[in-house]
């Protein structure tokens, strides 16, 4: 999977940019908010990545169930859940996605199929899985299998929960795709310090899942591969595995001092940035205009915009709250 | 574990509840087997509950009757199969999933706090859990440091989780319903002790999954206690009754969240208590009842609560060694006699 | 975490030892240099203690000093990595393992109970494991429900273990030595909120892991705690003084074996206790202090022992929601002053 | 690996054969003593599995160190823990191996560096990487590393512990013996329902590390390959993996009626009972004689019967003594 792919339509090229745009410019301006101290705890920023969740997101369709990471602002973002609730929910109000409870690690969104925002690495693996065999057990609908697709680190490939998860899924065949966001680092561990055989796709192999290694920083690329991969999936094909090869731009929270890697490595890799060259490759074959861009660009900051004014107007849920949702309460149980 | 895969007991109707005779092993396989009849999205999953029948038998004949998708066997990854019914629950079923024994639950515990136990909480109350998670607890079978444990008290520490601790055949026919109409995890501990113990019951039978419940009545001493320490400490009160010391026992059931009424309830009425608990003393569920006690009955109290606990020692091999370090009756009795002798009420002739 | 990179202070020469100024941080790092300087079978194992310094900046700059064999970054594997730490120390070595954050040493918490607390026992002695592992632990840092665990309560259970809380920078300094030189397995848990805290201190410095201490003395009321609780404990404490009641303050240090003779000595002295602790109520170390209080001198007792706890809920995001969440000063100010009304013998205006 | 292994010498192969013998009659004298009710608690019995053990320890040498599972009997019988004192800790005598604190389950003779006797399925296995990171960190001396040697069952290749562990070895090139004991088991659960992907060496594979599968009912394959194994990790080869094909003829444990297996599979495995087959090809090859079996059944038969008798009049460790052992005392700490 490593030749060129073909262009799409302009509309749909469009789409794809705007997408990556919208997590940049939504991830730029969540690094402002936590310097004025708006956005507190952790603060994960994908900025570098926009082409693996946005890829990914394009095989998936609503009836499909989403497990992430803390770093997944962009992975909600792009399922549906407004800009203006994840904001209010790194605000800390009640109007966030997670009524302000959860944070940045914890964004979730039941509607969408949205299981959050895990901060343990790898504990949402087991989950993905769960959520898979709820499907095998239900059956395959008329139309195949709704997928269960999990986003995680290549950090959390060293975890035991990885490779049990693995192993249950390919062993039941279940309808997941596990999507590696292989990012090269796990804080300020290199993939080198953190892996023996640094060829993920050969980990899945030996749960005989088939396994793709995909060029992370190519939205096409990555969306071919996850269309592929959940096209199998859904049709009773069993988990695939994707290795998506990506850098992280920043820092890996705001509290790092990138004392394990040189300046120079970063800039190579900005050179790669997923957002520039899929612009280029537009504005090269004439599908993309100035207009376009800036209109692009409008509407992501409009957004942003939005989300912030919604976020400082939200409002704080009354401490006298505080052990609700401890266990569910009648409404939510009927 | 001979008796374990033949016996089979004919289900009266719901029209007439008849009584019958089952072991504590028979009576939680007749709750799965009602439930995973009675509800498609009911499933049972663990180590060995498949082809090998469980290994304390308790789902012994269940894959004949559901077949291997719903009677599913895992392999040794705890973690993931856990995590699994925790997913699983969320997106619609039942799960009921079996974790062998306390002792490998370890391997879980991030799934059971970190997930199971918070994603509601997490998710601002949009996401909750209806799993339930079964696994056999405690010692007293020369099974050695790593298979001895009795860790509930632990999970009784997690907001989030209802945490069960039948200890009556009863209750192991009876809980599980509730347990699985819960919309949130609730961890069920079996006393692998009480799998072999026999009771005439009501079946089907309604239980609650809420309250404490007295087991014996009595006006001296108030002997809080739960899962397989109910039958230790129901002989202690007998042997106490034969010296003229009439001891209540309150079998606590659930161990999250306690009774604090029931508790505070006996203590009101008996002015003294004594707790049992097969954990090991510090940091056990003992502590957590007695400082419940003091903070809600201080002053009905005429002597301070005891605790009879596990010593604090990995529980030995040897038969004698393991005996002596885990609650018995006898340490009860003179438990009983400390605290009624402190406060100089010490009634019969002990 | 600036700060952490930076500052390097100069050692003392053991002849004439001087005061040095050191964050908890600092203290923590000059302990683990000494000891790795000292002694070549110690080594530092953990995630990201290398390259990047440690997640609290804790081993900045050790990288350098010592290399990556003995600042060992490891893959996130906290069952792998906690278990090397046990072999390394059975086969002679002295390992520091560091597990980021308690949060995570869920995860390893299997090899920790199952092997390193109890081979020595199931060995019948012959195999002791000489084993350090540091974690840090404690909420209020916005880190919400699966990073905010405070469960030290839950490894002070575990026979076989030392448990250590840190609360000063002089035991952040002091604690490591005596932890390496135990034959067994002791657990050190750093409270988060406290590394950046400063302190004029001896250095090297000589401290106990035996006993508990008296950080302020007091006659009206004994306040018992540990780790990150102590400061809000002390800012209690002086507000209750201005209030004219004299609290004394008791950081308990070692929560395993906890220190009876100090935890019955000051409520002996005071006749009140109000016991402060960051984990959850149900089930806290609190609940097994009150108990043992309530053992040890339940007659001195003028009131029941309170407890000032987290609220039985996930740690939630929101500022204002996980202040409300935690012990704070004014809960400890109200909960003195309710033990102290219990009794009617309440000092002061309150 | 599968080619015939040529027989060694005439004492050598008695060797071979006496000490597989030995942990046979042990076994069964096990077993008989469970049904007395002298031995209690769990019992895993090694019957079937003999040449395993009896090949690998061939290649250890003292200086080794050895982790073991609950089914370890045999094990620590060929390290040379005495017969005696293994059976007086099943009896739960305080001259036992670990004076009756541990039982079957958890032997231990630390003077032999044999480490249990662990219960946890998978748990002994980061001792094992354990211990030979204690090696790597104080260096190979003259003669290489002292190896650390792990033996586990297949079922516990599905546990995290497992993986973690495996990529930490190889990661660090530790001088670590992963000895798989593949009895084609975990209690009832056969491999082909607990692994998606039931050739075990893939899964070493995916660490780089290298791996070989042996016929394990064949005492001569498993110490030829456990010979070449240790001897590349004791000179800086790292960590190597062996898969072991053998069977185990008896119930997992005392508890098992054996529902998930037909009694004809366990016959034909029977067929290549280890201990029938080395001495048919011994006498095959006039190695060895009506006398020299004989005479190794009589050692077999004496070691047991001494083994019984010491148990028997062991003495049980005073009730006073419970406490001891939950730390070390002075003098062990010395
Ligand atoms: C079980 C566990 N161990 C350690 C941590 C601390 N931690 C948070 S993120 C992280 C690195 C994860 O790296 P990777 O999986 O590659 O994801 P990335 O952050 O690169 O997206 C670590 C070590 C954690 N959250 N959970
Ligand atoms: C973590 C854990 N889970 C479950 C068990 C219960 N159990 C004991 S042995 C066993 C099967 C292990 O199979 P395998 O690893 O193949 O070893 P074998 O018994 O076949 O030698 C199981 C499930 C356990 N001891 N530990
Ligand atoms: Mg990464
Ligand atoms: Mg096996």
């Amino acid at each position: 999977m490593s030749d060129t792919v073909p262009l799409p339509t302009r509309e749909h090229a469009h789409r794809l940019l705007e997408r990556m745009v919208r997590i940049r410019r939504f991830e730029e301006a969540c690094a402002e908010l936590y310097q004025a101290t708006k956005i507190r705890g952790f603060l994960h920023l994908y900025i570098g990545e926009e082409a693996v969740a946005t890829g990914v997101m394009e095989a998936l369709e609503p009836r499909d169930a989403i497990v992430a990471t803390y770093r997944e602002h962009g992975h909600a973002l792009l399922r549906g859940t407004s800009a203006e609730s994840i904001m209010a929910e790194m605000y800390g109000k009640q109007e966030g996605c997670s009524r302000g409870r959860g944070g940045s690690m914890h964004l979730y969104d039941d509607e969408r199929r949205f299981y959050g925002g895990n901060a343990i690495v790898g504990g949402g693996i087991p989950l993905a899985v769960g959520l898979g065999l709820a499907e095998k057990l239900r059956g395959p609908g008329e139309d195949g299998y709704p997928v269960s697709a999990c986003f995680f680190g290549e950090g959390a490939m060293a975890e035991g929960a990885f490779h049990e998860s693995m192993n249950l899924a390919a062993l039941w065949d279940l309808p997941v795709l596990f999507a590696c966001e292989n990012n090269r680092y796990a804080m300020g561990t290199a993939l080198e310090r953190s892996q023996s055989e640094t060829d993920l796709t050969l980990k899945a192999s030996a749960y005989r899942m088939p396994a793709w290694s995909v060029d992370g920083m190519d939205v096409l690329a990555v969306e071919r591969a996850a269309k592929a991969a959940v096209d199998a999936i859904r049709h009773g094909g069993g988990p695939h595995f994707l290795e998506l090869r990506t850098y992280r731009f920043r820092a890996h929270s705001m509290f790092d001092p990138e004392l394990y890697r040189e300046k120079d490595e970063v800039e190579r890799w900005k050179e790669r940035d997923p957002i520039a060259l899929f612009r280029a490759r537009l504005e090269e074959a004439g599908l993309l205009g100035e207009d376009d861009l800036a209109a692009i660009e409008k509407a992501a900051a409009e957004e942003v915009g939005r989300a912030i004014e919604f976020a400082e107007n939200g409002t704080w849920e009354p401490v006298e709250q505080l052990v609700r949702f401890v266990t569910s309460e009648p409404e939510v149980t009927a | 574990m001979s008796e374990g895969a033949a016996t089979e007991t004919t289900r009266p109707t719901e029209t007439t509840p008849a009584t019958v005779t089952l072991s504590f092993r028979e009576a939680m396989r007749a709750a799965m087997t009602e439930a995973m009849e009675r509800d498609e999205r009911v499933f049972l999953m663990g180590e060995d509950v498949g082809a090998y029948g469980g290994c304390y038998a308790v789902s012994m004949g269940m894959l004949d009757r559901f077949g291997p998708e719903r009677v599913r066997d895992t392999p040794l990854s705890e973690t993931a199969f856990v995590g699994a019914g925790i997913g699983a629950a969320m997106a619609g079923m039942r799960p009921i999933v079996e974790v062998m024994t306390v002792n490998f639950s370890l391997l879980a515990l991030d799934q059971i706090l970190n997930t199971a136990a918070t994603v509601l909480h997490m998710s601002g109350g949009q996401c909750n859990v209806p799993l339930v998670i079964r696994m056999a607890t405690g010692a007293g079978r020369q099974l050695a440091a790593q298979h001895s444990h009795s860790l509930e008290g632990w999970y009784a520490h997690i907001p989030g989780l209802r945490i069960l601790a039948p200890a009556t055949v009863e209750d192991a026919r009876g809980m599980l319903g509730p347990a699985l109409a819960d919309p949130d995890p609730v961890l069920i501990f079996e006393n692998a002790a009480l799998y072999a113990m026999k009771a005439e019951i009501a079946d089907p039978v309604e239980v609650d999954i809420a309250q404490a419940a007295v087991r014996r009545q009595g006006r001296d001493v108030s002997l809080i206690t739960y899962g397989g320490s109910l039958h230790k400490t129901l002989s202690a009160a007998e042997t106490l009754a034969e010296q003229g010391i009439d001891a209540e026992v309150l079998d606590l059931r659930v161990l999250r969240p306690l009774d604090d009424a029931a508790i505070n309830g006996t203590v009101r009425k008996t002015h003294h208590a004594v707790l049992v608990d097969e954990g090991w003393r510090s940091g056990s569920l003992a502590a957590e009842v007695s400082a419940r006690i003091v903070e809600g009955a201080f002053f009905d109290l005429d002597a301070p609560p005891a605790r009879v606990c596990s010593e604090e020692v990995p529980i030995p091999y040897a038969k004698h060694m393991e005996e002596a370090a885990l609650p018995q009756p006898d340490k009860i009795v003179a438990a009983v006699k400390a605290v009624l002798g402190a406060d100089g009420t010490e009634g019969g002739d002990g």
